[in-house]
């Protein structure tokens, strides 16, 4: 009977309907895989890794000035969930989930929900438009997604100053960040366009890959800031003054990579780079350092 | 535009329809149109590879021993702390890194062109090799191992976890989403590297990738492969790996060199 | 873009229309008030000039600084749109003109009502300023000439009352921007308001002429950091409305908390080292925050930290 | 450690005295809402402050011991959601009493876990053997704090914790909810009884004053000085700033007159005897109450002569 009816109103619709598409489903559980630079996203990156950022001379100081206390010293540190830019390269889980229009069943919003500090974040997929310059900003900034065949390219505004690395290299608060997200099978797979006038010279790219994973549990988690030890006397927020961080070139001579690489910038991450890069200072008989992180698809140990 | 929505996914639910339009869904009368005819974006091009992610891996030759980030076993890390270049120079080999499983992470410039209709053509200037994507379906039976391999390519349909592009699910035929993604399967490989420092790929290997178009607000245009490299003999787990190209406005840097062991 | 030049330019007004709260000269013809409602019974207008906070509830209207004068019929206007309740307080964070430009303007436009009368409200030092002789013994300002100076001045370290439904508390922060900053807490609302002690897109201007001081300023910021409270994990709770720029949280005053130490920090050093005012510009003690903060205010920020802690 | 234990026992025995002057067990409880998120839970020993929102309970104070499954009973009346925090005023029996059995009643939640704090001399002195020699093991305030004070945000307002230094005793946190505009003070104030000044356990009068000076400048009146912000005394009926005064001027006083009287080289019993509380007796002591005037002059003395 209903079937009838639903031919009926079907062949109406069809005659009058141009060919249209509907969108890639992304919701479900996900878990990262962590086959690039597993090392820095998970144990951390080395102080003084700029290495694959373009980064300009005031982002460049702000990661000298960088000192790893800061977290633990300024409480209001210490329960921040990651940047929705950043926490798709994270080490957490990963849950989407999906608004439909109750009536057109078009799809409204993506929610995405990260474990790691309970990070939340809305992609509206309704056309609305981003708020004023004037509004406030969070850690997942506000996010809205266009549809173009398979892929979904989203455009973040409004995001907290935060960071590109976790060894102090700056995100302001005037990012804006495009992303293209697209499926394929059980691999979901994430460009991260980050544009940041304030210390990059151009934009920097990253894709990380997620694959499905149903049935894993991703709790909410809580975090109070609780301050264990005084900061020391006159000491309010811990950094390097300038020039006075011993650990720099450090991530250098541990992989024998010439301390220019190191320090990152746009020009440091062309092919032709090669050619002009210089010679390390220091090179290690053989890797001593995370080798084996990954192996066994296992976790990441220190030898 | 919700309208004509609302109508695909009620058509999309009623089978006397769909089957009138090819059960294959995507689009519309029958398997849509592949090679160069059926190319939803254009590859064409010289692209460069800009370094950001893998950067002390990529851009330099790592320390003997670093596998850090692939999902190796144990066969693999033998061969990994054996890593001897001399040994790969004296047998010829030089190029152990630059085969279709390494070459896309290898830094260095791509050259793409529609050899023909049904042959995409990717030259790379590190290494000077050369793949080519076939759009006339599966691999021969007796194809002979080579750094590249045979490479069997199709305008994705859409996609279905765990299945095949656009077949029916069920008494439904399946209305799919328009992709815009290359699929690309490559088998018959000879043995190679991952990585320059000898992680290795052995000869059973099969290489899936997916090639995806996109661009920045500024209209600059790249495109992200999503590389799957599933070998039995090194790997625990599929290796996933994604890399990201910049369109250039010419060939002015495309810089052919041979390939290096060291 | 635009938007920070247009924070900037205001920002630089400020600081040089006189305390007397005269206009500059520039053109207000074109500035559109913008409304953001904030929490509860918060809203934050912004014209030109400082923002201006609005409280509205069943008792009337508060208002917290005017900006300047050719824009309070506008700011009137939409004020109304958001209560038609009487205007019976208006706190003045600071002495500045772009802060306190529009007082007597609104005195004219609230119409008297001897049972609801309008209390102008700041810390005695913006008072005794705005009154103060001028340089060679030109007499002082007198409040009869200017009705909208805040004659209910308070010199206690903080002053609080009861209006529209929740606690209000206005805190004296001794020389920090200048020596009459207050902030407000609307507890009930949970918002702050900074005045001029927190600007999230330009450094502070530490005005020593009129009694700022760097290390008043970080008192000042790690007071509103003890006020504000966020929500889970570091995000919304109290909202916190800057003298100039977009409404902001806690984590954005740590941010900028952060920095002025990190200046200050680095000023310290160079001065241990005898280094001259010239000699600590030249070493760029802000060069990783110019692209953030605006280059432009670089050299008056560090100059005014460097004075404040020299003493010279 | 001698010592301790008589402490322990002693502090125990004046709960249950301060007890017996409202009722004796099985208690009769009864719940009063405030204003905003607040209801007032009285009759388990202390008064228990009860904020309930949108994500859970937070209660302040827990009782005796033996009423705690009654006041577990009487906040799921209120509410099915879990008890997230419970805050502990300070050490003594009749606010912390609860604690053990809440803690076991509560059920685990891992999206929500039950954390109980106080300031961390609360935690020092409840870890120590209790008179039986047993020590405790659920229900003590691990999550203890150590600075002037401690924010968090919970039903959609902010809730501070203030330290008051040495005045009840030397663990006495007092609670604003800034949303709700209430005030919980702990047994610092007590409307209709003379303080208990526990100098054994580090109260001093001064400190006692401070506090309810503390308290007078988070409280701001409505009109016509009543009403704004509410306070939710240790024990007794709900109450406001003006009552807040009253109790403070009253301390004053009292502190002053003995202060004279230590001035003027009198004793003790001398003082006493002066009876320097005699226009205050009526209104803060009745029949059976805990704290009789000569106990409240005694600690007063000590705390002002330090302890002789």
């Amino acid at each position: 009977m209903k079937i009838f009816k639903q031919i009926g109103i079907a062949g109406l619709l069809v005659l009058t309907s141009v060919p249209g598409y509907s969108e890639i489903d992304f919701t479900g559980s996900w878990t990262p895989l962590f086959h690039e630079d597993y090392p820095e996203r998970f144990p951390g990156p080395e102080l003084g890794d700029y290495m694959g950022i373009p980064v300009n001379a005031a982002g460049r100081l702000r990661g000298d000035s960088y000192d790893a206390d800061r977290i633990s010293m300024v409480s209001q540190y210490e329960c921040r969930p990651h940047g929705s830019d950043y926490n798709m390269r994270g080490s957490a889980n990963l849950r989407i989930s999906r608004d439909l229009d109750p009536v057109t069943q078009a799809p409204v919003a993506f929610h995405t929900f990260i474990g790691f500090q309970s990070a939340q974040r809305t992609i509206w997929l309704d056309g609305r438009p981003h708020p004023p310059e004037y509004a406030d900003h969070s850690w997942a900034g506000f996010s809205t997604g266009v549809w173009d065949g398979n892929m979904l390219n989203i455009t973040t505004t409004h995001l907290k100053e935060y960071y590109i690395r976790r060894n102090g290299v700056p995100r302001s608060d005037q990012a804006v960040v495009t992303e293209h997200w697209t499926r394929h099978g059980n691999y979901l797979t994430v460009i991260v366009v980050i544009n940041d006038p304030v210390f990059l010279t151009e934009p920097l790219v990253r894709s990380e890959n997620w694959i499905y994973d149903p049935g894993q549990e991703i709790l909410p988690s809580n975090c109070e800031p609780a301050p264990e030890v005084p900061n020391p006397p006159g000491v309010i927020t811990p950094h390097h003054l300038p020039g006075t961080n011993p650990f720099l070139h450090e991530v250098a001579d541990w992989y024998g990579i010439p301390y220019d690489a190191v320090r990152g910038g746009a020009e440091t991450m062309r092919p032709e780079y090669r050619k002009v890069m210089g010679k390390p200072e220091h090179v290690p008989e053989k890797c001593e350092r995370y080798c084996d992180c990954g192996k066994d698809a296992g976790a990441c140990n220190l030898h | 535009m919700r309208r004509i929505l609302f109508a695909i996914l009620i058509v999309g639910a009623v089978p006397a329809l769909t089957f009138a339009q090819g059960g294959r869904g995507g689009g519309r009368g029958g398997p849509p149109p592949q090679g160069k005819a059926g190319a939803p974006v254009d590859l064409s091009g010289y692209w460069v590879s800009p370094i950001f992610e893998d950067y002390r891996w990529r851009m330099f030759t790592p320390l003997k021993g670093d596998a850090a980030s692939v999902p190796i076993n144990d066969a693999a890390r033998k061969i990994v702390d054996a890593w001897d270049p001399a040994k790969d120079e004296a047998a010829g080999e030089q190029c152990k890194a630059y085969g279709a499983a390494g070459i896309m992470r290898v830094p260095g410039r791509l050259h793409i062109t529609w050899q023909d209709d049904n042959t995409l053509k990717i030259e790379t200037d590190a290494g000077t090799q050369t793949r080519l994507f076939h759009f006339t379906g599966q691999a021969p039976k007796e194809g002979e191992p080579s750094w590249q391999g045979y490479s069997a390519a199709k305008w994705e349909v859409t996609a279905l976890p765990g299945g095949p592009a656009g077949v029916g699910l069920g008494m439904l035929p399946r209305q799919g989403t328009k992709s815009r993604t290359l699929d690309v399967v490559t088998t018959q490989l000879r043995p190679g590297y991952l990585r320059k420092n000898g992680v290795p790929y052995g000869a059973n290997t099969t290489l899936t990738e997916y090639y995806d178009h996109w661009s920045e607000p500024s209209g600059q245009e790249w495109f992200t492969v999503t590389t799957v490299v599933t070998d039995p003999e090194y790997l625990a787990i599929p290796f996933v790996t994604t890399t990201d190209f910049k369109k250039e406005p010419d060939g002015s840097k495309f810089n052919p060199r041979p390939c290096t062991a060291r | 873009m635009k938007w920070r030049a247009a924070i900037l330019a205001a920002g630089v007004c400020g600081w040089l229309v006189s305390a007397a709260g005269q206009q500059p000269q520039q053109n207000f013809d074109n500035v559109k008030i913008q409304v953001t409602p904030v929490q509860k019974n918060i809203y934050m207008l912004f014209g030109a000039g400082g923002n201006v906070t609005v409280q509205v509830g069943k008792d009337g209207v508060l208002l917290i600084d005017t900006e300047f004068e050719p824009l309070v019929p506008k700011l009137m206007a939409e004020i109304k749109k958001l209560s038609d309740g009487p205007i019976q307080y208006i706190i003045n964070t600071h002495v500045h003109g772009d802060h306190v430009g529009g007082n007597d303007a609104f005195y004219k436009l609230i119409p008297k009502n001897p049972q609801l009368p309008l209390n102008i409200i700041a810390h005695a030092n913006v008072l005794n300023r705005l009154t103060a002789p001028g340089p060679n013994g030109a007499p002082g300002t007198s409040t009869a000439e200017h009705p909208g100076f805040p004659e209910d001045e308070y010199d206690t370290p903080y002053k609080d009352f009861y209006y529209n439904g929740e606690p209000i508390f206005i805190y004296h922060e001794p020389n920090a921007h200048t020596d009459g900053d207050s902030v407000i807490l609307f507890r009930g609302s949970d918002v702050v308001t900074t005045g001029d002690i927190f600007t999230p897109d330009s450094y502070p201007f530490i005005d020593i002429a009129r009694g700022g001081s760097v290390k008043g300023e970080i008192d000042a910021l790690d007071h509103i950091l003890e006020l504000t409270v966020p929500a889970d994990h570091q995000e919304g709770g109290t909202y916190v409305i800057p003298g100039h720029g977009r409404v902001c949280d806690e984590a954005d005053v740590v941010e900028f908390r952060d920095m002025v130490v990190i200046v200050k920090d680095r000023v310290q050093d160079l001065i241990k080292k005898g280094k001259t005012l010239d000699q600590v510009k030249a070493s760029k003690p802000t060069e990783d925050y110019d692209t953030e903060y605006g280059a432009n205010g670089a050299d008056r920020f560090v100059e005014a930290v460097y004075k404040s802690l020299s003493g010279k | 450690m001698q010592s301790t234990i008589k402490r322990a026992i002693w502090v125990a025995v004046a709960a249950v005295g301060a007890l017996s002057a409202q009722q004796a067990p099985p208690a009769e409880l009864h719940v009063l809402p405030v204003q905003g998120n607040i209801y007032m839970l009285v009759g388990a020993g202390g008064n228990i402050t009860l904020q309930i929102g949108k994500q859970g309970v937070l209660m302040v104070d827990t009782g005796l011991a033996a009423n705690a499954a009654a006041v577990y009973a009487e906040v799921k009346k209120l509410t099915n959601l879990p008890i997230r925090y419970i805050i502990n005023t300070h050490v003594h029996p009749d606010h912390v009493g609860g604690n053990e059995g809440l803690a076991k009643l509560i059920p685990p939640n891992r999206a929500q876990p039950l954390s109980i704090i106080a300031n961390e001399n609360v935690l020092n002195r409840m870890i120590k053997p209790r008179p039986d020699g047993t020590t405790q093991q659920f229900g003590l305030p691990t999550d203890e704090y150590y600075l002037p004070f401690k924010a968090l945000n919970y039903n959609g307002e902010a809730v501070i914790i203030y330290h008051e230094l040495n005045a009840h005793t030397d663990g006495d946190s007092v609670i604003l909810f800034r949303g709700s505009d209430v005030v919980s003070t702990g047994d610092i104030f007590t409307p209709d009884a003379y303080p208990f000044i526990d100098v054994a356990q580090g109260g001093s009068v001064e400190g006692e004053l401070k506090a309810l000076t503390h308290i007078l400048e988070l409280t701001v009146p409505a009109k016509t000085e009543e009403g704004g912000t509410l306070v939710i005394p240790g024990h007794g009926r709900l109450c406001e700033e003006t009552d807040v005064a009253e109790f403070r001027d009253m301390m004053a006083i009292v502190r002053d007159r003995i202060q004279d009287g230590i001035k003027k080289k009198k004793t003790l019993a001398q003082i006493k005897a002066d009876k320097p509380t005699l226009d205050y007796d009526t209104e803060y002591y009745r029949q059976g109450a805990f704290v009789t005037p000569d106990m409240f002059v005694e600690a007063v003395y000590k705390s002002l002569t330090g302890g002789k």
